[in-house]
């Protein structure tokens, strides 16, 4: 390349930035300042992958998203609770607890992603008895009708327990208000992921990463608001479009990977456009149905209508697996880039029928794990390179 | 019209770099260089040592088409291109022999295995990561303590007869071992043996994770050269139901930087074809 | 009643028990009935150990094939090691359940049973998803092999630290509209209700044995040995057998040995015969170690220790809390069983049911052993032994080892650990007794 | 008189510290590890006697009104004067090995030179060990292998280019020989050199007090050091030849004699050349938890010795210079050898020797910090063990550490700290004929 003429001040870097600023801030600052902001306010925390936020917002109360503590915690008091061969983000997010930078949170969501997170709500329940601490046990029987009544019931008693929580309760209307709020949501946010499958030069993955994870801390108006700017600051500017091979990178719905690690894997020469980074965004496809009983039209959203994933049970030998066929076509994907947290059964069991799929349609992947805390993006740029290269090198031109 | 391509290969231990002549027939080797780094800017050394080449070959640096890095090089600044290891070394091997169906490339840090077909694509690969057991520093540690020369390892490894086992599997606290057996009397040679048999065993598991299971198996990387270790892997591979062979060449320490000319010269021809030449420089 | 009075020890054949003989039977049995179903034509299901549905599985003359039992068997002959390499060269990862992956590679080279047999392939996978994620992992995976028809049965975990009216009905609803109809198809036999009340009447009386022979560790000497022992003790009941007279009769035969000791003063039975002196009383939570189970085994009786509670025999079943099958409530009793093993159970249950062995059995300790490869039971096992430790001030021990892959269990480590705790209890006592 | 002895075989450093029946620490002796256990052992016994008689020789002198404040500079002199001896003597035996193995056939038709070389480089190393024993000279290291070896290097060498000989045959030679002499089990009598030592001592003294000195160290050397019980520890303990009832875990041994330095020590942190230990212990110095990392350098004493090493620099001088940072840099790398290679990138880049290296005291204290976690945490009061507790590099990122994370706890570091699980190996010899 020639010289270049000194860039114009990108519209979207001071979206970004405080994105980032987010993102480092492993005090929670922008949620307690939410919570001191009026008198009486509450914050109630969830994990990864899924959980109705619409029920704590429809209470009045901050959902937050805790994804673990990223690299940048030294985690000193957490090994004390789990042993080294568990992943890493349930001993960070401990280490957040033990050290008081979740003390402004009330209550806390653990949702029946593995058997990792399960237990760590009954540590929860040991270590911080002041806290609401509850247990979703989200259905995963999803032969028609088998499961509505009892995951309704559930969510009953999470309104409930929610509600005495917050001192209000929490009305029909309020949870169809709080639907619609969360319907406007995805849709951005699916806008802006299909925005990037479309032209992924323009949004640097490291970027949306960063975006999506702002929508786990900021209040869900906000953090709309926030993607509508982004969306249009990136439609602004036009970026330098580079030789990238487009890859779907699946496996990283829990514990993160280092920010270093997804932007790796774009200098690596792939562009990222697909993955399963903070599902809870977008797990619910389309809307969910605002009139009519709102507990029951979460329950089927969920039951009917949600993303597949390794956390949820697929019914249909044929189907399972199809989804990452599909987001690969769906997107104009050359291949797929499997990352998973070490010792993550979840992930890490659902690669092998992932990549047989993969295999009938001849699609090429390629495989590894990481920690939130992994130090070397060495040999991650060696793979994700490698496998840039041998889609680039045989591609036809 | 001839073209010339380079490549560099910016390693852990070694800075490699080659130049080809491309035009009729068969590629032409012109010139190369290692360097070790020890405790040197690799980036200035790589620099240092293209130009050194180049000066070698009579060549200017604006007469070379395409200069593609590998190894640690993204970072160059005077380069066209870049190739991951794998891509590079899996084309540089077939290019030292062509029946070559599987790489193992150990370098001073690390072990892969790489599956490649007959064009030198990357099919599968295993590698080792975070540790550096039985890696080419794993191996130069333990023969300073025996204070034995690079070059002697190989063929005193040979001579050991009653190979000592290693326990530990730490790079580090294996010398602990090895000084023990020293103290015990055990001869170098057996515990250079020993050594090289406990890599292979590793290596082993690294190819049959790519389950290559015949034609030719190319040591590449500097560990190449040493004969020990590729005797060694023969040896802990002679039990398996396998076909093939594994081999060392004399020149496979530059497998990476062969392989990033010759795709430099391949994309090149590329671009040339699609008039984008102009976009990789 | 042969006694192994002369045992010689060591190399001795070793002399063994009536029940122990009437188990290797019923096994060899079940083995044989398995690997020749391709020729009787019988049906066969596969399921896992908690909370499983054997007496509904019986009701359809359905064999009943639990994969976790056979990657057991496949540990303790050694064989595991190269299954679970065989997973791992297909693509499974070194960092997963290596139940899964013993099973898995099992799968891949013949799948044989110990009678050297091939298992056959399954008519239906009873998906019981109980207590653990990764069995709904496991069965996609060998569904993937089988393509048979999976049947999910969903058992809600007692994350608030109770069952609720809820999840009973969820389960119930499930037992009527999805299992029994599939079981039925897969079967051709209608369900019978009646049938399944008898199973479980028989299930409850070898439940009510049981539950007395684990009861009587807390005798000292304790006549049984509550995990390395009572892990062939909860074989009938906690796989293909419960619910059969055959089961009954082996706990029948069982009870009346472990009188017998108990009335001469012994102490429990071990591969090198009677156990002599009990120095220690321990209460262990995690399953044991298999490839090395002997090995293992030995470390504590060696030293004297003798395990008084487990919670390992508690995966099929809380019998000792009281619940018994209940041939009046058949589906509900059902439904109460798989929510009530122990790894349904959330953890300040699990801290609360092991606070409370260590104080009704005497324990001087409780011993962890976390395997490496299972989440269900390992996170959150250091914060079991705190909470432990914190409220019956016993000292708590922690080893790592794994169930079935030879090369995560460290004999040198484990033994270092078990002999510097026993030395620790030793102290403790010496000071306690100077004071 | 009657002597309870621990030793410590660690993986660097063999320990040893002889008590008496009070629980009074007599002596202590240290020797490096090597592969003959017992020999190990034995040498480091027999150092930590030599310190013992020289305990004796100073309670004898107490009273010696000749000496009257110059108690401690006798002594020194006396033992500066026995180690001469004892140097000489090893030097003697490393020459006759030396000459036997230079007669051996390797050397064919060299053996004249080579001979005549070794002769003439052992004459110098006898005419210059005066001066390596003289009052305030500052000696390399305790250790006769390392004082012989560096000189033997730089005179061999210069030797050799005089008479035209390869020095490597003379090097192989000395290889050869000092593995011989090391491993030798020591020479029995002790007496004779204490006298030979004393005379010369006394050579300085007028004759009037000299009589009487010589009376009391001879009275002191009289007294019959009676081995009474001997407890061995550590790493290679398993290797000792010792009775079964004669080893202690070194987990309970390090707790204890953490317990007897600091009697308020609740939690220990070892970290030694393998292995990093952190232990809890009760009140009474009994332990109740501990964890031990795996086998791997990273956070151990030899990820310094390789740093060290990488970096041409010796042990003692990293902390010292990573004192001098300012700003502690990140390290990425777990693994030591990695840890290097970054080490070097980071210099290439232009980063501050000293900031590395605070970086990389930082990470090694950090994996402590971790295994003491598990281990169950620090409490009032903290006391830091083993070879790394030397650095004071560690000793400052340990402290910021503790003090962030677990307040104003107290923390005890002793210089010889190194001893700890010797000390606990005594008390426990003590109690074991005692109690
Ligand atoms: N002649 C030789 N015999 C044995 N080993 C050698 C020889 N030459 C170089 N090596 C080893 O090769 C390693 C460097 O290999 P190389 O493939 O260049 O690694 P990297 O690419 O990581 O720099 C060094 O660790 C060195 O010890
Ligand atoms: N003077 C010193 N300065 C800094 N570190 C030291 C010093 N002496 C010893 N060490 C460290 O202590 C370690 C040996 O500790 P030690 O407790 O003797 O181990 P072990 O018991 O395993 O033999 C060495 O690896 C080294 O890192
Ligand atoms: S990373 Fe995987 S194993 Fe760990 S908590 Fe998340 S889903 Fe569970
Ligand atoms: S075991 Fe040794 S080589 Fe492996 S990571 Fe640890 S220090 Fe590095
Ligand atoms: S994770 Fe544990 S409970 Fe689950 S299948 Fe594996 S061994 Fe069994």
């Amino acid at each position: 390349m020639c010289a270049a003429p000194v860039p114009a001040p990108s519209p979207t870097a001071p979206i970004v930035a405080r994105c980032q600023e987010l993102f480092d801030d492993l005090d929670f600052g922008a949620a307690r300042r939410w919570k001191a902001a009026a008198p009486g306010r509450k914050v109630v925390a969830f994990m990864p992958v899924y959980a109705p936020r619409e029920l704590v917002h429809a209470a009045g109360m901050l959902p937050l998203g805790i994804m673990g503590a990223g690299e940048s915690l030294e985690v000193i008091h957490g090994d004390a609770y789990y042993q080294s061969y568990i992943c890493r983000i349930p001993r960070s997010t401990l280490e957040l607890g033990i050290t008081g930078r979740l003390d402004f949170v009330d209550g806390f969501l653990f949702p029946s992603l593995c058997d990792v997170i399960r237990n760590l709500s009954g540590i929860w329940k040991l270590l911080f008895p002041k806290v609401y601490v509850r247990y979703l046990d989200v259905p995963q029987n999803f032969t028609p009708g088998m499961a509505d009544e009892f995951w309704v019931h559930e969510l009953q008693e999470l309104r409930e327990g929610l509600g005495k929580l917050a001192g209000v309760e929490i009305t029909d209307d309020a949870l169809r208000d709080s639907i619609a709020v969360y319907n406007e949501n995805r849709r951005v946010v699916r806008e802006v992921y299909a925005y990037r499958a479309a032209e992924p030069w323009q949004a640097p993955s490291s970027d949306v990463y960063l975006l999506m994870r702002a929508g786990l801390v900021l209040p869900v108006e906000e953090h709309t608001r926030l993607l509508r700017d982004w969306l249009a600051a990136a439609r602004s500017e036009k970026r330098q479009r580079r030789d990238n091979t487009r890859i779907v990178l699946n496996g990283v719905f829990c514990e993160q990977p280092p920010l270093g690690l997804i932007k790796a894997i774009e200098m690596a020469g792939c562009y990222v456009v697909d993955d399963d980074f903070m599902l809870v965004n977008r797990l619910l496809i389309g809307d969910v149905p605002v009139e009519g009983d709102p507990l029951a039209n979460l329950s089927t959203a969920y039951l009917t209508r949600s993303e597949e994933t390794a956390s949820k049970y697929q019914p249909d030998q044929a189907a399972k697996g199809q989804y990452i066929v599909d987001a690969v076509r769906r997107n104009g994907a050359e291949g797929v880039i499997f990352a998973a947290p070490s010792f993550c059964d979840p992930a890490l069991l659902e690669r092998p029928m992932l990549e047989e799929r993969l295999d009938r349609v001849d699609v090429p992947y390629i495989g590894f794990k990481y920690a939130e805390n992994s130090a070397q993006m060495q040999p991650v740029r060696e793979q994700a390179g490698t496998f840039a290269d041998s889609i680039k090198l045989w591609s036809t031109p | 019209m001839a073209t010339l391509t380079a490549g560099i290969d910016v390693g852990t231990g070694c800075v490699k770099t080659v130049l080809f002549e491309h035009g009729g027939g068969a590629p032409r080797w012109l010139a190369r260089s290692v360097d070790r780094i020890r405790q040197r800017d690799p980036y200035q050394l790589a620099a240092d040592a293209y130009d050194a080449m180049l000066r070698q070959a009579g060549v200017a640096r604006q007469d070379v088409a395409y200069v593609a890095s590998t190894g640690d090089g993204e970072n160059l600044t005077f380069t066209t291109g870049h190739f991951y290891s794998m891509t590079t070394h899996a084309r540089g091997a077939i290019h030292l022999d062509g029946t070559t169906r599987g790489v193992l490339d150990i370098g001073a840090l690390h072990g892969r295995a790489i599956r490649v077909d007959p064009r030198g694509k990357v099919q599968a690969y295993k590698m080792t990561s975070q540790c550096a057991s039985g890696s080419g520093q794993f191996l130069e540690n333990i023969a300073r303590y025996l204070g034995i020369g690079q070059d002697e390892i190989g063929s005193l490894s040979q001579q050991g007869e009653a190979p000592e086992k290693v326990s530990s599997i730490c790079a580090v606290l294996a010398e602990t071992d090895v000084i023990n057996m020293v103290s015990r009397g055990i001869s170098a040679a057996n515990i250079l043996k020993g050594i090289h048999l406990s890599m292979a065993g590793r290596l082993a598991s690294l190819l049959k994770g790519i389950s290559v299971s015949e034609g030719t198996v190319l040591m590449t990387g500097g560990l190449a050269l040493d004969t020990g270790l590729v005797a060694a892997l023969r040896e802990s591979l002679g039990g398996e139901k396998v076909r093939m062979e594994v081999k060392g060449h004399p020149d496979s320490i530059y497998a990476g930087a062969i392989g990033a000319a010759l795709w430099g010269a391949f994309r090149h021809q590329k671009l040339a074809a699609q008039g984008r030449l102009a976009m990789a420089s | 009643m042969s006694k192994p009075e002369s045992k010689a020890a060591g190399k001795s054949e070793v002399v063994k028990d009536l029940s122990m003989l009437k188990q290797k039977e019923m096994i060899t049995r079940n083995y044989d009935a398995l690997t020749s179903a391709p020729e009787t034509g019988r049906k066969v299901a596969a399921t896992f150990v908690p909370g499983n549905l054997n007496e509904l599985i019986q009701v359809f003359g359905l064999l009943n094939n639990l994969p976790e039992i056979n990657a057991i068997q496949n540990g303790m002959r050694k064989l595991s090691g190269d299954y679970i390499l065989e997973a791992e060269k297909r693509g499974h990862s070194e960092d997963v359940c290596t139940y899964v992956k013993a099973d898995l590679g099992s799968m891949a080279k013949g799948n044989l049973a110990p009678n050297g047999k091939p298992l056959p392939r399954p008519d239906v996978l009873l998906l019981s998803y109980t207590g653990c994620f990764t069995f709904m992992k496991w069965f996609e995976l060998v569904r993937n092999e089988y393509k048979c028809p999976t049947v999910m049965l969903h058992v809600p975990y007692q994350g608030e630290g109770t069952t609720t009216r809820n999840m009973r009905d969820y389960i119930v609803k499930q037992l009527k509209q999805e299992v029994i109809p599939k079981l039925e198809q897969v079967s051709g036999v209608k369900f019978d209700i009646d049938r399944l009340r008898e199973l479980m009447r028989e299930s409850a009386k070898a439940e009510d044995d049981f539950v007395w022979v684990l009861e009587t560790a807390r005798h000292r000497p304790s006549p049984i040995d509550a995990y390395f022992g009572s892990v062939y003790y909860t074989g009938p009941i906690f796989t293909a057998f419960r619910g059969t007279p055959d089961a009954s009769e082996y706990y029948r035969l069982l009870r009346a040995e472990i009188e017998e000791r108990m009335a001469k003063g012994l102490g429990p039975i071990t591969p090198e015969g009677d156990m002599k002196q009990q120095k220690y009383r321990l209460v262990v939570e995690g399953p044991p170690n298999w490839t090395s189970f002997r090995e293992f085994w030995k470390m504590f009786y060696d030293e004297g220790a003798v395990v008084v509670a487990s919670s390992y025999t508690k995966v099929g079943g809380l019998y000792d809390l009281g619940f018994r099958h209940d041939p009046d409530h058949p589906l509900e009793s059902l439904a109460d069983y798989a929510m009530g093993c122990y790894t349904n159970m959330n953890l300040p249950q699990r801290v609360g049911l092991l606070e409370k062995y260590m104080k009704e059995y005497e324990a001087d300790g409780l011993l962890i052993n976390s395997i490496k490869s299972c989440n269900s039971f390992s996170a959150g096992q250091l914060m079991m032994m705190r909470e432990i430790e914190k409220r019956t001030g016993k000292p708590g021990a922690f080893i790592e080892t794994d169930l079935v892959d030879p090369r995560y269990f460290s004999a040198a480590n484990v033994k270092n650990r078990l002999e510097s705790y026993f030395q620790m209890i030793d102290q403790k006592r010496r000071v306690a007794s100077a004071a | 008189m009657k002597c309870f002895i621990g030793i410590d075989l660690g993986s660097t450093t063999t320990k040893a510290v002889v008590m008496d029946d009070g629980g009074k620490q007599l002596g202590r002796g240290i020797t490096n590890s090597r592969s003959n256990y017992d020999t190990a052992a034995a040498v480091s016994k027999q150092e930590a006697l030599i310190d013992a008689r020289f305990t004796l020789f100073r309670r004898g002198l107490e009273g010696e009104a000749a000496l009257a404040g110059r108690v401690d500079a006798f002594l020194a002199e006396l033992e500066r004067n026995f180690r001469h001896v004892q140097f000489l003597e090893q030097l003697d035996d490393l020459e006759a090995t030396g000459v036997r193995h230079g007669a051996g056939l390797r050397f064919a038709g060299q053996e004249k030179p080579l001979r005549a070389a070794l002769g003439e480089v052992f004459r110098q190393l006898r005419a210059e060990s005066e001066g390596i024993f003289a009052p305030g000279a500052k000696r390399k290291s305790d250790f006769f292998r390392d004082i012989a070896g560096s000189r033997f290097m730089a005179l061999g060498d210069a030797v050799c280019k005089e008479a035209g000989l390869s020095f490597d045959l003379l090097l192989n030679v000395y290889d050869k020989s000092i593995i011989e002499v090391e491993n030798r089990p020591p020479a029995g009598a002790m007496e004779g050199k204490f006298l030979r030592a004393l005379e010369k001592t006394l050579g300085a003294t007028g004759q009037a007090a000299a009589n009487g000195v010589a009376h009391r160290v001879q009275a002191a050397l009289a007294i019959p050091l009676e081995e009474a019980y001997v407890v061995g520890t550590g790493y290679g303990r398993v290797r000792l030849p010792f009775p079964k009832e004669h080893i202690r875990s070194e987990i309970l041994c390090h707790g204890l004699g953490a317990h007897i330095m600091y009697a308020g020590t609740r939690t220990v942190l070892d970290i030694g050349g393998q292995d990093t230990k952190a232990i809890q212990v009760d009140p009474d110095g009994i332990v109740e938890n501990f964890q031990m990392n795996d086998r791997c350098a990273a956070g151990c004493g030899r990820y310094l010795g390789y740093i060290a090493d990488e970096m041409q620099m010796g042990l003692h001088e990293l902390g010292p210079m990573a004192m001098k940072s300012t700003r502690s840099l990140r390290i990425n790398s777990t693994c030591t050898v990695f840890a290097g290679a970054e080490l070097r990138d980071r210099l290439a880049l232009g980063d501050k020797r000293e900031d590395v290296l605070a970086g990389l005291h930082r990470a090694i204290i950090l994996r402590a910090m971790s295994i003491i976690s598990r281990s169950g945490g620090i409490r009032d009061q903290f006391t830091f063990t083993g070879g790394v507790a030397k650095n004071e590099a560690a000793v400052r990122e340990l402290t910021k550490l503790v003090r962030e994370n677990y307040g104003q706890v107290t923390i005890n570091i002793n210089p010889d700290s190194i001893y700890t699980g010797a000390l606990g190996g005594a008390e426990f010899a003590r109690r074991a004929v005692q109690v």
